[in-house]
């Protein structure tokens, strides 16, 4: 079945090259989402056995992580067919296909339960996203897939080395150096230690600029920037999600090996980093989707520090994966609509968003709340767990740090989105063509009540996966 | 039951302005709707609330899946008193809204206005009788957003705008102070609701003080955090500033109490800490409103200085309980309760009758106004009584409540303990400064305002607001009046109250402590001999006919309005004694030579703590950040060069 | 473990060194071409015994390392008509010195690791290390796109040669992976290329940083 | 009783002056004939202008009521009376400055904004005054501090005593309009404070004001002459002592009058502030 879903996705792909119509091949994309989600959730609800194999299986981790990205992109294929038919002349061709192709990627690496066969569908991610960047066909959104290609492709190949590094790790153990999680985890304890090491730090610094931590991070504002919100939004909620869940993987083995305290250290220390870089830079940022990107650097400081902290953290952290994914979904499909509407993503040519697009300009709002961490939105609760989980580990300092970088990080994103939202609309942008459809509205309806939903009531379910998850993540062999 | 009442307002509350936005924007059936649902809403609190008092209430604990979460809630004496206050506030500014905001005259903003305005009502009403610190935050989120979206109804202004700004930030501030304090109260109790918890070792303890009071604080207006309030009360609408200065600081001085109550042995510095704040609040505060030129940043001001006192009366209550002196807990924590209600009712009165002078002149400049008495007598009257209550002179309830604090201040002077009475025996006379400063400043801008002649064409339409506009204005001014005169039927609900705070001191009855009686009694007497004294002047005068004639001006043949005082030059020798504070600009041209130019003589104070200081240091930070700004400067090769560095130096930590 | 490891090793390593050291595109790029010339013969001597999948990774090794990759590469710097890089951000000579030190640093390196008892005392792992280091300088100090390219494929260079390291731990699927997976992102790399030449007619990546703060 | 301190302080101003000056009664006289002529109201003035001196008559009656008159037990005594003894003089002052204001005269206005300014400054000296007494007697109610028990209080804190009585009777000064402070004389110069505010009534309103005055003048005068003389003897002797005790304050006051200058509106804030600090150093007296 997995394997099912990670090859439908691929197929329609193949179709969508085929397909010559510019306005009929999007539908492809609510056709291949639907698809996923359904088989998804038939797995993750029991209906259908998974029926993995070594290569491609179901842990308490990955579940929850799979589930959580079949969501996403779901909704954002919706969106997507909305906002390609409302760009009739721009081709999608290409578009579409490599789309498809980024989802059966993203699949395949949460699946995968082989050190080797993840690292190669995180860089066929990186691959297949690279046109969807391009999408514009403009000298910046050029530079921007140029940038997001090299430093990418550097970072994985960093990874790849410490997946070397790791295996060594393992072959200097004396067993037999099988790349499978489950095999590592279990021979975690005789693992050599120096060579782990330097195999997590590789690993770390590689999928660490996947998923964009400082000082790794310098791809995020270009791409971002430049991508159509969309792409954004998958690349915010999907990809880094995926780097996340190897960088956890790793940590669950350096767990298991007992040689986590220099581990730890490393990710608070990272994490706050990238607070504190995101926070610089959302000071007085002009440009509303970089303003974006370097949210996106900050939620994935606080993912790390997050696991870091540990104890409760790790819960958070997980939580604050959903929260952050389908938060920065409304954002950045907000975003997309408002830069349709006024043609510009400056703060000077933006204003009074709320009154051009009130749907819109409202999500962008709540959106905005929601990603600061404000009660009732699901953001709150993994933050305050994380927060909680640092004071309960006596760690006064990174506590406060924690809290100044996220007040700092609020005074900045506040005035640039207020400055955007607030205001009176100009002509030029009330000139303008654009109007809220169902197929651009909906879905960041649907991703901002997620996320309210998330803040009032965390499904039983989910909060037991995600313990399970967490636990899944502490186990010692 | 009675809780169900309550969470049955709340939701009512919740929901008043939703119908509305199904309503085209001129049509004026939504406002009705929402005003109906609103009052229905207050009535179930009210009531539910008034239940609560009379019979505690049992509470209620339901799960709520969220980490941590709980749905409890219970309606104790503390937070009886404010659910009513809360719900008859905005119930009273719904009503006047419908004659103040017309759906007809403000199209765009009018049905977002409503529908965030029942919002903060129930955030509030929730974070009061919430018993879990999560549920807590999310009526106190829901509180603070809801008030910055209405205030934000009028963004397409600029100041609002910055207003606005200045308040969000302020209150995120707020917020994660309060997200700390309640991170370290989990881990010193481990536990999520506000339960009396045992030994919490003195430092936690103090970093939860600091906490609270930076945190509470920013929300209350305590005099160095107030910096958002007298731009945003000034510049919301006025039922808006009713709810917000009456109703909404006082979350900060809530959230306070209920923290503190988890403390059964202060230290002393605490309780002296909050007096002292209180005292510095009291009198800058209303130094600040006396130099002010807009009349509802005056009143803002205002609220910073009765928060003060509310502070004073707190920092009693705990000097009593760090000395186990039930007597000061009784009179400084009832005395503080009860002026968070009075302060409720007669700065709530001001605000909305400030509104209706707003509306029928359009201009906030108290220099631009005068004479209206005559055109508006009820909004007249009605100011006068909020003026009087403000200023705690008898017989109305500003009295009763500072009597009690005064009586807690000087209780603690009498108390025998070595030199710690001092900061009471320098309390009282602090308070009496700030009656008289209020005094001085309620005479000022009542007569400026209502009295004497026009100063300007403004006033010349100004007519009589409609009676949506005047009736709640009279509810609020008669409640004044009962609190004043029949003070002792709110004893016992104090008596809850503290029994609520500190269950092991609540011995005492405040009837007993407190002259109540005495204070009623007078209050009649008082009321009596002056319409008594009023009739016999009646009949002299019939006796008498009196003559009009112009004002006498020592001779001088033709008195013209600007020859008024004006309510500048009234202040002036106040500001010039609080100069020192105030740091007042002023432009005092010289008029030299035979033939002077006309000259104007301005003074404007701005508030120090914002203007001079804090908008000054953001700037500098944003210098400083943007100085970073080179890092990202868009060459691949530095961005590799930085991975690169980053794994050196992770090597070599490693 | 072939006697032959070493020598070829230390033949990678003089690579390296020539990468750094010259100007000229066209050399530049052969040089990477040798190198993967090398890594492929690598592959045959250290695996013991010889069986057809070696040879297989091998020959696939040289055809992409050594021919596809380079030849699309000239094809670029053929079309785009440029020669020389001009003036690196920091000089050939220090560009050198690092390398040289890199490469020293990457010997002490190995050394504080523990090794596995077959390669104790080979250069695999100093190697490995050197190599990336190279890939690293010339991604960071050079102008050109192509150069960049070049570096990249270097660093591939290098982790190749720390898999050979494992090359019976690992199964060949990821082997082919990972070629895979770096020709297609070199291939990538060069369509981009060929849009950046177009777009702005040079490959100069002095054109390439508009985007910043 | 109150308007004979009146005449007395007239008589000894006008001893100093070398005249006869005018008989002691003459204060009745004057409130008499005002309370029958009739009364002439401003355009500009509403119903507050008429309230004004009403208010100030009553609140000034109920704040007698609440003294203790040598040592006595007054009428109305309880536990906190001081603090409703000080804010009806607020309310009075309250009302009175806002009649002031009602006239729209600049005039009025300039007395009004005078009375309030210093009345800040009167009103912690009074409180500082109090808390020394509340210290010293433990009670919160006049009758209490100033009662029999005084004496006793005079051999603990004698010191903090004097003090307070000195600042009390610079308060009694300033709030009964005296020079040095103001002149209750004059009339039409820029230099009145309480005078100057009432300009505009005449007639009854005018009367009412100065009985009201002469009210207020008594019941601080009592307070300064109680804690002068604390003497408790039997019923006549003690008043005795202190009817004896005011005349010698009126007769003081005259001499003050007489003697020294008028203070330049800027220095009498400095007076105040001296007042303020010298019943606060009798609390740091009674610190121990």
């Amino acid at each position: 079945m997995l394997l099912v879903q990670v090859l439908i996705p691929l197929l329609l792909g193949g179709i969508a090259f085929a397909i010559r119509s510019n306005l009929k091949r999007p539908w492809l994309l609510p056709l291949g989402g639907t698809l996923h989600f359904a088989i998804t959730s038939a797995i993750l609800l029991g209906k259908t056995p998974a029926a993995g194999d070594a290569w491609l299986g179901l842990d308490p981790l990955n579940k929850v992580v799979l589930g959580f990205l079949s969501l996403l992109f779901f909704l954002c294929s919706v969106y997507a067919r909305g906002y390609l038919i409302s760009r009739p002349n721009q081709p999608n061709r290409i578009f579409t296909a490599s789309l498809l192709v980024f989802l059966a990627m993203l699949t395949l690496a949460v699946e995968a339960q082989h050190l080797g066969l993840m690292w190669v569908a995180v860089e066929a991610c990186t691959l297949s996203s690279a046109p969807l960047l391009y999408f514009n066909q403009n000298p910046r959104s050029l530079e921007a897939t140029w940038k997001y290609l090299l430093i990418g492709s550097v970072g994985i190949a960093l990874a790849l080395l410490g997946s070397y590094f790791l295996a060594y790790s393992a072959l200097h153990g004396g067993m037999s150096a099988s790349l499978f999680f489950s095999d590592l985890v279990r021979e975690a304890p005789h693992l050599s230690h120096p060579w782990l090491r330097s195999a997590f730090i590789l690993l770390f610094v590689g999928y660490g600029t996947k998923m964009g931590l400082a000082p790794m991070h310098s791809w995020k504002p270009d791409a971002y920037g430049e991508a159509p919100g969309l792409v954004g939004a998958l690349l915010a909620g999907g990809l880094t999600t995926i780097a996340f869940l190897a960088v956890l993987r790793f940590y669950q083995i350096c767990n298991a090996a007992h040689d986590v305290a220099f581990v730890r250290s490393m990710m608070v220390t990272i994490g706050l980093f990238s607070m504190a870089v995101a926070a610089v830079f959302m000071v007085r940022q002009r440009d509303y989707k970089r303003m974006l990107a370097y949210s996106s650097v900050e939620h994935m400081g606080i993912l790390v520090l997050g696991i870091g902290i540990g104890g409760a953290g790790i819960f958070g952290s997980l939580l604050h994966m959903i929260n952050n994914g389908l938060t920065k979904g409304v954002l950045f499909l907000a975003a997309a609509n408002i830069h349709r509407a006024y043609g510009s993503k400056r703060v000077e040519d933006v204003s009074g968003a709320i009154r051009r697009l009130p749907i819109t300009g409202a999500l962008f709002l709540a959106g905005f709340f929601a990603i600061t961490g404000s009660p009732p939105f699901g953001p709150f609760f993994s933050e305050f767990t994380i927060l909680r989980a640092a004071v309960a580990g006596g760690r006064f300092w990174v506590a406060g740090l924690f809290l100044v970088m996220l007040f700092v990080v609020f005074v900045g994103m506040s005035s640039t989105v207020f400055a955007v939202v607030q205001g009176e609309p100009s002509e030029k942008a009330s000139a303008s063509g654009y109007k809220d459809t169902f197929f651009t509205v909906a879905p960041i309806i649907v991703f901002l009540g997620l996320v309210l939903l998330l803040g009032v009531y965390v499904p039983p379910p989910l909060s037991r996966a995600l313990h399970e998850a967490a636990a899944f993540i502490e186990m010692k062999p | 039951m009675t809780d169900w009442l309550v969470i049955a307002g709340m939701v009512l509350a919740a929901a008043s302005g939703v119908p509305g936005l199904w309503q085209e924007r001129e049509r004026g059936g939504g406002e009705r709707l929402a005003t109906g649902l609103m009052v229905l809403g207050a009535l179930c609190g009210i009531v539910g609330a008034g239940l609560a008092i009379a019979w505690p209430s049992a509470g209620i604990d339901l799960g709520w899946p969220v980490p941590g979460g709980r749905f409890a809630i219970r309606i104790d004496g503390i937070s009886a008193l404010f659910v009513i206050q809360i719900f008859l506030i905005s119930a009273l500014g719904s009503v006047y809204g419908l004659g103040y905001w017309k759906q007809s005259e403000h199209p765009r903003d009018g049905r977002k206005l409503r529908l965030f305005y029942g919002l903060m009502t129930a955030g509030m009403a929730l974070l009061v009788c919430a018993r879990n610190t999560m549920l807590f935050m999310a009526g106190w989120e829901i509180m603070a957003l809801a008030a910055f979206l209405s205030l934000a109804a009028q963004d397409d202004q600029r100041t609002v705008r910055e207003v606005g700004y200045v308040y969000m930030v302020a209150t995120r501030l707020a917020t994660l102070c309060l997200f700390a304090m309640f991170a370290l109260l989990f881990t010193a109790t481990g536990r999520f609701d506000f339960a009396a918890s045992g030994p919490i070792n003195s430092g936690t303890a103090t970093a939860i003080l600091i906490l609270a009071i930076v945190g509470f604080g920013l929300k209350a207006g305590v005099m160095p955090m107030h910096v958002w309030l007298p731009g945003a009360h000034a510049s919301a609408p006025s039922h808006v500033s009713a709810l917000m200065s009456g109703v909404l600081i006082k979350m900060g001085i809530y959230g306070l109490v209920r923290v503190l109550s988890l403390f059964p042995h202060p230290p002393l510095w605490w309780g002296q800490l909050v007096l002292v704040l209180g005292c510095v609040s009291g009198i800058l505060g209303v130094a600040f409103a006396i130099s002010q030129h807009d009349f509802k940043r005056l009143l803002a001001y205002h609220s910073v200085e009765n928060i003060g006192i509310i502070c004073m009366g707190l920092g009693v209550a705990l000097l009593g309980r760090s000395f186990g002196n039930s007597t000061l807990v009784v009179l400084g924590l009832g005395g503080a309760i009860l002026h968070v209600w009075n302060h409720g009712m007669f700065k709530g009165l001001l605000f909305l009758s400030a509104g209706s002078v707003l509306h029928a002149t359009h201009t906030r400049d108290i220099d631009e106004l005068g004479g209206l008495a005559k055109r508006m007598p009820w909004t007249a009257l009605a100011f006068l009584v909020g003026a009087v209550a403000i200023c705690g002179l008898p017989p109305l309830n500003g009295f009763v409540s500072e009597l009690l604090v005064y009586l807690g201040l000087f209780r603690s002077a009498a108390l025998p303990q070595g030199t710690l009475w001092l900061t009471g025996a320098l309390g009282a006379p602090a308070l009496a400064l700030i009656g008289a400063l209020a005094l001085a400043c309620f005479v000022k801008v009542h007569g400026a305002m209502f009295l004497g002649e026009p100063r300007s064409q403004h006033t010349d339409h100004a007519a009589e607001s409609n009676r949506l506009i005047l009736v709640p204005m009279a509810v609020l001014a008669g409640i004044c009046f009962l609190v004043g005169l029949l003070p002792w039927v709110i004893a016992p609900v104090l008596d809850r109250a503290v029994l609520a705070w500190a269950p092991e001191l609540s011995g005492q009855r405040l009837m007993v402590l407190a002259p109540l009686s005495w204070v009623s009694l007078l209050g009649w007497l008082l009321l009596l001999a002056l319409l008594v004294g009023a009739a016999l002047f009646r009949r002299h005068l019939r006796a008498k006919p009196a003559a009009t004639t112009g004002t006498w001006d020592c001779g001088y043949v033709a008195p013209g309005p600007t020859m008024q005082y004006s309510s500048s030059s009234f202040a002036q020798t106040l500001v010039g004694l609080f100069s020192w504070a105030l740091r007042p600009k002023v432009t005092n041209p010289d008029t030299r030579g035979l033939f002077p130019h006309p000259e104007a003589f301005t003074s404007s104070v701005d508030d120090v703590v914002l203007d001079s200081m804090l908008i000054p240091a953001a700037q500098l930070g944003t210098r400083v950040l943007h100085w970073f700004r080179w890092v990202q400067r868009g060459s691949m090769q530095a961005y590799l060069l930085y991975i690169l560095l980053t794994l050196i130096v992770l090597f070599f930590w490693k | 473990m072939h006697a032959l490891v070493g020598p070829l090793l230390v033949v990678v390593l003089l690579f390296n060194l020539f990468l750094l050291g010259t100007s000229r595109l066209q050399a530049v790029i052969n040089a990477s071409a040798g190198q993967g010339v090398i890594l492929g013969i690598l592959t045959l001597c250290v695996h013991e015994g010889f069986s057809g999948w070696i040879v297989l990774i091998t020959l696939i090794t040289i055809l992409l390392k050594g021919v596809l990759i380079p030849g699309m590469l000239l094809r670029a710097i053929r079309d785009a008509a440029i020669r020389r890089e001009i003036e690196p951000f920091i000089g050939f000579l220090p560009c050198l010195l690092l390398g040289a030190l890199g490469t020293g640093a990457s010997l002490i390196f190995a050394r504080t690791l523990p090794l596995a008892k077959e390669h104790v005392g080979s250069l695999l792992v100093p190697a490995a290390m050197a190599t990336v280091w190279t890939g690293f300088l010339v991604l960071t100090t050079r102008r050109k796109a192509i150069n960049q390219v070049v570096g990249y494929l270097v660093l591939e260079n290098g982790i190749y040669i720390m898999g050979l390291t494992l090359l019976h731990a690992m199964p060949f699927m990821v082997e082919m992976g990972v070629l895979l997976d770096l020709f297609v992102g070199i291939f990538v790399m060069g369509i981009i290329l060929n849009h950046i030449r177009r777009e702005f007619s040079s490959l100069d990546t002095a054109h390439l940083s508009a985007l910043k703060e | 009783m109150p308007l004979l301190l009146l005449g007395i302080i007239g008589k000894t101003k006008a001893a100093f002056a070398g005249r006869v000056g005018p008989p002691l009664l003459q204060p009745y006289f004057d409130v008499i004939k005002l309370l029958r002529k009739g009364s002439v109201f401003s355009r500009t003035t509403t119903w507050v202008f008429k309230a004004g001196p009403l208010v100030g008559l009553v609140t000034a009656l109920f704040a007698a009521m609440l003294t203790p008159l040598g040592g006595h037990l007054a009428p109305i005594s309880f536990e906190g009376d001081l603090v409703l003894f000080a804010y009806l003089f607020g309310l009075g002052r309250f009302f009175t400055v806002a009649a002031a204001l009602d006239t729209g005269s600049a005039f009025e206005g300039m007395g009004g904004a005078r009375e309030v300014t210093f009345s800040c400054l009167t009103e912690p000296a009074l409180f500082f005054g109090l808390i020394v007494l509340t210290r010293l007697s433990g009670s919160l109610s006049l009758s209490t501090m100033i009662g029999p028990g005084l004496g006793q209080a005079w051999h603990n804190g004698g010191a903090a005593l004097v003090l307070v009585g000195f600042s009390l009777f610079i308060v009694l000064l300033t709030e009964t309009c005296r020079i040095p402070v103001d002149d209750p004389n004059t009339h039409l110069e820029l230099t009145m404070i309480h005078e100057v505010m009432v300009l505009d009534h005449g007639g009854p309103a005018l009367g009412l004001i100065e009985y009201a005055a002469a009210l207020k003048l008594f019941v601080l005068g009592s307070l300064v002459v109680r804690i002068a003389i604390p003497y408790s003897g039997n019923v006549w002797t003690s008043w005795g002592v202190f009817a004896g005790g005011m005349v010698l304050l009126a007769v003081l006051i005259g001499v003050v009058e007489s003697t020294m200058a008028r203070l330049r509106m800027a220095q009498v804030p400095i007076l105040l502030v001296a007042a303020c600090l010298l019943s606060a150093f009798g609390i740091v007296l009674v610190a121990r």
